[in-house]
């Protein structure tokens, strides 16, 4: 069942196409993928689901509710948590008062708000430095201090963008770990864009393709690594493309 | 030409680099190559000198310029193209080529440079007067290039000249780097467009996670099937 | 621990204050609050005031004191803010325990002040805070018979009065049938205007127009055009020094030239810098005004001849003239107090002055609303030549009132 | 009529020195992003150099403009190498600590001047301080008419600054994008010094200017202070052309609303058109002009 | 600091003992009804910066204009007495209501402003309301400004009063900061995006914190009117006076700490009237004419090396202290 869909969403900055109708659905319980070159326009899509950009046009529906123009807020309220490309940690506050002020969403009571930053924490593997301030974390911390404090909202959809990124190794590792845990332990469906393919191409049931703001293909994950366009996108390519206007 | 020795950088506690070293000759073209996040374009900053390194040296012509100025470093020779252009909007053209000429020797033969980069690009010569902001993708990375000329550089640098430009542009611009490479600058490029880079350069580096996983020519890179686990995580 | 040795400590110096309020000196110099703003942008009136105090005690001191022992003045600063010169005010009745209180400069400051001094029934003689309420018992919730239970006592007439002295030449010789006036915006500027519209009411003046200004103002014509355009018989401004002089070079420039009077309202229109500023714009400009040193009055032209052998600068205004005065009537009340330096005895002291200073006869009377009002004549003066002339009343004036004036001839170049 | 034409002029001229003091408030705001509170503090300083110049020499308040403006750029130098700049690396939780540290500066600034020449009025008094010209009915004060003259020139020098020399280009490319001046081999820290330096030489410039029609105290300065951005943000941030197109516009609207509406509304008028154009005009006149 | 995960009692013991010490203060000084009248000042100034704290420094909302809520109170206090002869001291009651609602009113405008605009534009708010205060004589009665007789000489119950305010607007803060609101606050402070996108509706928020601040600041104000007994437009909305002396009592005692603005307070009552009474007269007269400079000096030595204010940056004072003092054991 479709929890997010997007109806042909477009939005155009001062000319400049960056999301071209695009449309797709996301199905309860799954992690969904969402790939494409730099600025191709993954993360303005994210912007105008949480609606920090008013969509030019086009229709996002969650759980069958029109919320193209719902509030920031109030989308988060209705369920959709998000983490950003670039990280927004709290920076003078602790992480437990970081993810309890996520929590403070569903929670109205201190201990209850306390009780899920607490769960969350540790479902993201922060417990140890809890009491640390936000902006003293480092990397790695902060991107997982922003799944929890997007968890700790009790979403049902959440987007994580490039929560990847600029890990070593061995954190990817945990990373990994955590986002299929966040499905399989927690039951949310994820949206996820990342540049790391072996990030994205493990995890992801489907995948959504995109570049110049306008979609490529959808599929699995091994189709879709061997769509030609998709090869072209990524890796550039020698011959010019025909009959495709990407100005 | 430009040696960068196992350097180690950070942006405040989180630390990007880790122990990178590679080496440009003079009159190559080398590409590093890596995902988002890899740490490319953290290294063109460190060399401009924009960030500074935690460890390790850099060495132009044998000279250590690590968390030098970067006002200096472009006077030494060395010129950074960044990524997204950042051209000044609210300047002409021409007043942004200016500004790449703001120091000695490049400042006394400005003129002479400007008519050499409207040879180059004529487009740009017919835009000299109009506000860069108001240009197209494909001319204001011309105008980034152009502008990285005017120092009369030893070693440029391009962070992604081909981001976000339709494919045929990307072409012109690879075959730009190309011509201007012939007149023997030498060339440092940071590219996602890797099939394309890799048939051109010397010489490639493979970022993955902040640190250097794999180095050769480009045609060994091209086959080499790492490179395609890197970018496609197949 | 930490708290019960800070507290311990400042018990100490609580107590050391009081204690050192206890050492009262029968023999030593007796000690008068003096309120003025020292700092702050009224500071060069203050100062001018706190030198003539300076100099009416060194001359009150050679002559022998007060029955023997020194005068001495405490100046607190009171910033030019209400709220800082109530708390000197307490300061001077708390800590310094003067008997009595005088000073007091802005009109804002001067009712806080006297606030102050009236709970605390410290006698305050005033002498340049010029708003009618200072001395209107009706302000401080009391009955104009409560005259024992008010302490403020006022030397310099209230602003109302300023143009008194303006009436009769105005009723004798001008005849002016309209007038325009124009003041700046603050407390002084404000009631000023008001006193003048009921007075040109009385004396069937018509006022075609009132404006004001704020502080920064660099370009008046448009209102001066305004003026102009209504075409008064008169005009009438209240302003300090720098803007008077801008609103005469700019009537000047703008060929202002049909009124009968330019008519200064004291303040900024006697001052030397006026005339300096104002250059030709400034001659036969009328003023109003409270004191002159070419009054008449014995001491007038001495005091000021001394205050600029001492200070230099350009001397004295009315503001150093009430300061001087003012000090003599403390010395004056203080002598008939013959010992008893307590509060109540100065109060009576004070109400029965009648002495004559270099400001004019100083005695303290009620009318209408006020008591503990000191009555007094104001003068006319007008810039004659380049010269500040005393011109009314006729019987005290050292030259003829120029009139009628023909200000396109006095103003040619 | 003559009222009107009157108005418009008195306003234009006024308008021409308001645009010398927005041009260096926007200066300052284009390349430091703060609004500086002692700008009119530091017009105060220049004005005060003048006309010291002008007590000890008899130096001619138009010729103290090479004299005193160099060093009011000297002060201008030194406060923001010293005080403004170095707040630039620090962390705080009020972002707006450089602004507090330009009122702390203000405040100094202010009690010193009151301490060496005490808070006495002053003024300059030359042969052509009460000069006019007669336009028709119209009259014009000679020295407002230089000092609008000066402005022009001050102003057109200004943009040769911008427009033809390196110096003045890098200001332009730090305002624009800081990062991408230092590629260029800008030091930024340079670039944001000289430029406080040169934002309070014209405010300092136009204090002196002032001079001969004005009187100067301690106090003179926080009323220019309030203008300057109303002014700057009237004509958009960082933008000359705004900051005089503001500057005269702020002129004519104060002088209209002394004129029709009441002369204590005057400063109000500056402060709705300021409210109106921070709400609704957020990019200022720079929208319109596109400069 | 105590064990984060233990909830420390709202009241700690040396809040307490602060309490207990104020509340004997005044009998320390029963002989000097003049260090009571600084006191009650400290106090003043303690319910402003309070009050601005909240919003600048916990909120991120850095109102450059708090003397117009501060105004505003007084004249709540002040008009009806003025017009009707009501007393004052309903202005405890009306004064910080009516700076709700100018507050409320106000936030419609600059809450569309971000940054340094917010900034302006309430500065420019407070400037407006005190052009008009000043202008509007048959309401306010103009420059004139209002005097009203205050109700008692003794100023054990002005202070106590003022104790009590500012008590509340102390542990008000410190209350709402420690609720679902307080963390918002500092969320949306931190980052206004992110707020947002963790289900904040950071405008809701926003005014809740400008209510509480607006309405300390008006009974701030209406206190003014009932111990000062007089008023005037150029003071109770003055730029610098109050607009300008709040945020710097702000930020030398500590943005964002529930007691800094106390110590500001404090510090900037204490420098103030030393140097004003030239040390209480140990000094020479000149020194009175330093007050103002002097507290400049000391904004730029705060700004410049304790960008956390003496209580933000307690830890470091006192790190610095104990060195000079003696060679600290390696830890």
């Amino acid at each position: 069942m479709s929890i997010l869909s997007l109806d042909k969403l477009t939005k155009n900055f001062g000319g400049l196409m960056a999301v071209d109708h695009v449309s797709f659905d996301v199905n309860e319980g799954e992690i969904f993928g969402l790939i494409g070159p730099n600025g191709s326009g993954k993360t303005t899509i994210f912007n105008l689901i949480n609606h920090y950009y008013t969509a030019t046009d086009g229709k996002i529906i969650f759980k069958g509710q029109d919320i193209t123009n719902k509030k920031t807020f109030e989308i988060a309220r209705l369920g959709i948590g998000r983490t950003f490309q670039v990280v927004k940690p709290l920076r003078r506050l602790s992480v437990e008062e970081n993810v309890m002020a996520a929590a403070f969403a569903r929670e109205s009571t201190f201990a209850g708000a306390r009780k899920v930053a607490s769960e969350m924490i540790d479902f993201c593997n922060l417990t140890n430095v809890s009491n640390m301030k936000a902006g003293g974390l480092p990397i790695g911390g902060r991107k997982r201090l922003e799944i929890a404090r997007a968890l700790a909202t009790r979403p049902s959809l959440i987007l994580l963008d490039e929560t990847a990124a600029g890990l070593n190794p061995s954190e990817l590792d945990e990373a990994i770990d955590i986002i299929k845990g966040i499905r399989d332990k927690l039951g949310i469906t994820i949206i996820i864009v990342e540049h790391i393919m072996k990030v994205i191409m493990n995890i992801s049931d489907r995948i959504h393709a995109i570049a110049f703001g306008a979609t490529i293909t959808e599929g699995p994950p091994a189709e879709v690594a061997k769509h030609p366009t998709v090869i072209e996108a990524y890796l550039g390519s020698d011959y010019k493309m025909e009959g495709q206007n990407y100005a | 030409m430009l040696k960068v020795n196992n350097i180690d950088m950070s942006y405040g506690d989180l630390q990007v680099l880790w122990d990178v070293s590679f080496e440009v000759k003079k009159g190559e073209i080398v590409v590093l190559v890596g995902a988002n996040g890899a740490g490319k374009s953290s290294i063109l900053k460190t060399i401009s000198g924009l960030q500074k390194i935690s460890k390790g040296s850099i060495e132009l012509e044998g000279e250590n310029i690590a968390n030098v100025h970067p006002s200096e470093i472009i006077k030494r020779g060395i010129v950074h193209v960044p990524e997204g252009r950042r051209l000044f909007n609210e300047m002409t053209v021409e007043e942004n080529l200016i500004m790449g000429s703001l120091y000695g020797e490049a400042k006394q033969k400005r003129n002479e440079t400007i008519e050499e980069c409207y040879t180059l690009f004529p487009r740009l010569k017919e835009r000299r007067k109009q506000l860069a902001g108001t240009l197209s993708g494909g001319e204001q990375q011309m105008v980034a290039v152009a502008r990285g000329l005017m120092s009369h550089p030893k070693v440029l640098m391009l962070d992604e000249p081909s981001l976000g430009l339709a494919p045929v542009l990307v072409q012109d611009i690879f075959s730009i780097i190309k011509s201007i490479n012939k007149q023997g600058i030498t060339i440092l490029l940071v590219e996602q467009n890797v099939q394309s880079t890799l048939t051109f350069c010397d010489r490639a580096y493979v970022l993955e996670n902040g640190r250097i996983v794999l180095e050769g020519t480009g045609q060994e890179l091209l086959k080499n099937e790492h490179v395609k686990t890197a970018f496609l995580g197949i | 621990m930490k708290f019960t040795k800070i507290l311990i400590g400042l018990i100490a110096v609580g107590l050391m204050f009081s204690l050192n309020s206890c050492g009262k000196k029968e023999t030593g110099p007796i000690k008068i609050g003096v309120l003025l703003p020292l700092t702050g942008h009224q500071a060069n009136f203050g100062t001018m005031e706190k030198n003539s105090y300076e100099l009416a005690k060194e001359e009150i001191n050679a002559k022998g004191g007060i029955n023997g022992r020194k005068l001495e003045f405490v100046y607190e600063d009171d910033t030019g803010k209400p709220d800082v010169g109530r708390s000197a005010a307490e300061k001077l009745i708390n800590v310094d325990k003067v008997p009595m209180i005088a000073g007091g400069y802005s009109s804002s400051v001067t009712f806080a002040a006297a606030a102050v001094a009236q709970q605390y029934r410290t006698p305050f003689l005033v002498n340049t805070g010029s708003v009618d309420k200072i001395t209107q018992p009706e302000d401080f919730n009391l009955t104009v018979n409560d005259g024992d239970k008010f302490y403020i006592y006022r030397m310099n007439p209230p602003v109302s009065e300023y143009a008194s002295g303006l009436e009769s030449l105005l009723s004798e010789v001008v005849k002016p049938k309209s007038v325009y006036i124009i003041h700046e915006n603050t407390a002084f500027g404000t009631k000023g205007a008001k006193s003048f519209a009921k007075t040109a009411k009385k004396l069937g003046i018509e006022v075609l127009g009132q404006q004001q200004y704020s502080a920064g103002t660099v370009d008046f014509k448009p209102l001066l055009l305004n003026a102009k355009k209504a075409n008064p018989d008169m005009v009438y401004m209240i302003s300090y020094v720098m803007d008077a002089a801008l609103l005469m070079k700019q009537a000047r420039e703008i060929n202002f030239t049909t009124p009968k009077l330019y008519v200064g309202a004291g303040a900024g229109f006697t001052m030397p810098a006026f005339k300096e500023n104002a250059g030709k714009a400034s001659d036969h400009v009328v003023s109003a005004t409270l004191w002159h040193q070419t009054l008449p009055i014995k001491g007038a032209k001495e005091y000021y001849d001394n205050y600029v052998k001492k200070y230099g600068g350009d001397g004295p205004d009315y503001h150093g003239a009430e300061a001087y005065s003012a000090a003599y009537v403390v010395a004056d009340v203080l002598t008939r107090c013959k010992g008893d330096y307590s509060k109540e005895t100065i109060k009576k002291a004070l109400d029965n002055t009648d002495m004559m200073t270099v400001f004019g006869p100083v005695k303290f009377v009620s009318y209408g609303k006020k008591i503990h009002q000191n009555k007094m004549k104001t003068y006319v003066v007008q810039w004659i030549n380049g010269e500040l002339k005393l011109v009314w009343p006729k019987n005290l004036a050292n030259a003829k009132f120029e009139y009628p004036i023909d200000w396109k001839k006095v103003w040619a170049e | 009529m003559e009222l009107f034409l009157q108005t418009l002029i008195g306003g234009l001229l006024i308008g021409g020195l308001y645009a010398i003091i927005g041009i260096g408030m926007t200066l300052i705001m284009g390349v430091l992003g703060i609004i500086n509170l002692a700008h009119g503090q530091i017009m105060m300083v220049g004005m005060y150099l003048a006309w010291l110049f002008w007590m000890a020499f008899g130096l001619d308040p138009y010729l103290s403009l090479f004299l005193a403006v160099p060093l009011v750029f000297l002060l201008g130098i030194f406060l923001s190498k010293y005080l403004l700049y170095p707040l630039i690396e620090k962390d705080s939780i009020l972002p707006e600590n450089q602004v507090l540290m330009t009122v702390g500066i203000g405040m100094v600034l202010v009690e010193l001047a009151r301490f060496i020449f005490s808070s006495d009025y002053r003024s300059v008094k030359t042969s052509y301080s009460d000069k006019t010209i007669m336009l028709g009915n119209i009259s014009l004060s000679w020295p407002l008419v230089i000092a609008f003259v000066i402005a022009i020139l001050l102003t057109l020098g200004l943009f040769w600054l911008l427009i033809k020399t390196d110096l003045g280009r890098s200001i332009r490319a730090t305002a624009q994008d800081r990062d991408a001046a230092t590629l260029m081999g800008i030091s930024s820290k340079r670039i944001t010094i000289l430029t406080y330096g040169i934002g309070s030489g014209l405010v300092g410039a136009a204090g002196i200017l002032l001079l001969p029609i004005y009187y100067l105290f301690p106090d003179v300065g926080p009323i220019f202070t309030v203008k300057a951005f109303v002014i700057t943000i009237l004509g958009g941030l960082g933008s000359p052309i705004g900051a005089i197109a503001g500057g005269i516009v702020l002129g004519i609207a104060e002088t209209f609303g002394a004129t029709y509406i009441s002369m204590g509304y005057r400063d109000a008028v500056g402060l709705v058109i300021f409210l109106l154009v921070l709400v609704f005009l957020p990019g200022g006149l720079k929208q319109i002009f596109k400069i | 600091m105590e064990d984060k995960n233990k909830k420390s009692p709202f009241v700690t013991k040396v809040e307490l003992g602060i309490i207990a010490f104020a509340i004997i203060l005044p009998f320390i000084f029963d002989s000097s009804p003049y260090f009571q009248g600084l006191l009650i000042f400290v106090l003043m100034w303690v319910i402003l910066g309070t009050s601005w704290n909240l919003l600048a420094g916990y909120t991120g909302l850095v109102s450059f204009g708090h003397a117009a809520y501060f105004g505003i109170g007084a004249y709540a206090a002040a008009l009806p007495y003025y017009h009707f002869h009501i007393s004052p001291w309903w202005g405890l009651l009306t004064g910080g209501i009516v700076a709700v609602i100018l507050g409320y009113l106000l936030g419609i405008v600059v809450f569309r402003l971000r940054g340094p605009y917010f900034a302006l534009g309430t500065l420019a708010s407070a400037e407006i309301l005190r052009l008009i205060f000043g202008e509007e004589e048959w309401l306010t009665n103009g420059h004139n400004g209002i005097l009203y007789m205050t109700t008692w000489v003794s100023k054990y119950p002005y202070y106590f009063i003022a104790l009590i305010l500012a008590l509340g607007a102390i542990f008000s803060v410190k209350f709402v900061m420690r609720t679902k609101a307080g963390y918002y606050f500092l969320s949306i402070r931190e980052d206004e995006d992110a707020a947002q996108a963790l289900g904040i509706n950071t405008k809701k928020y926003k005014n809740i914190s400008t209510v509480i601040s607006t309405f300390w600041a008006g009974m701030a104000g209406a206190f003014y009117m009932i111990y000062m007994g007089f008023i005037d437009p150029e003071v109770v909305f003055a730029l610098h006076n109050i607009s300008i002396i709040t945020i710097l009592v702000g930020i030398i005692g500590g943005v964002g700490t529930i007691w800094g603005p106390a110590v500001g307070a404090v510090v900037m009552v204490l420098v103030q009237e030393l140097f004003r009474s030239s040390i209480f007269g140990l000094a020479p007269s000149w020194v009175s004419g330093m007050h103002a400079f002097v507290f400049g000096l000391l904004v730029i030595f705060v700004i410049l090396y304790m960008a956390g204010g003496i209580l933000g940056d307690w830890d470091l004072i006192k790190k610095k202290l104990k060195f000079s003092r003696k060679v600290e054991t390696s830890k």
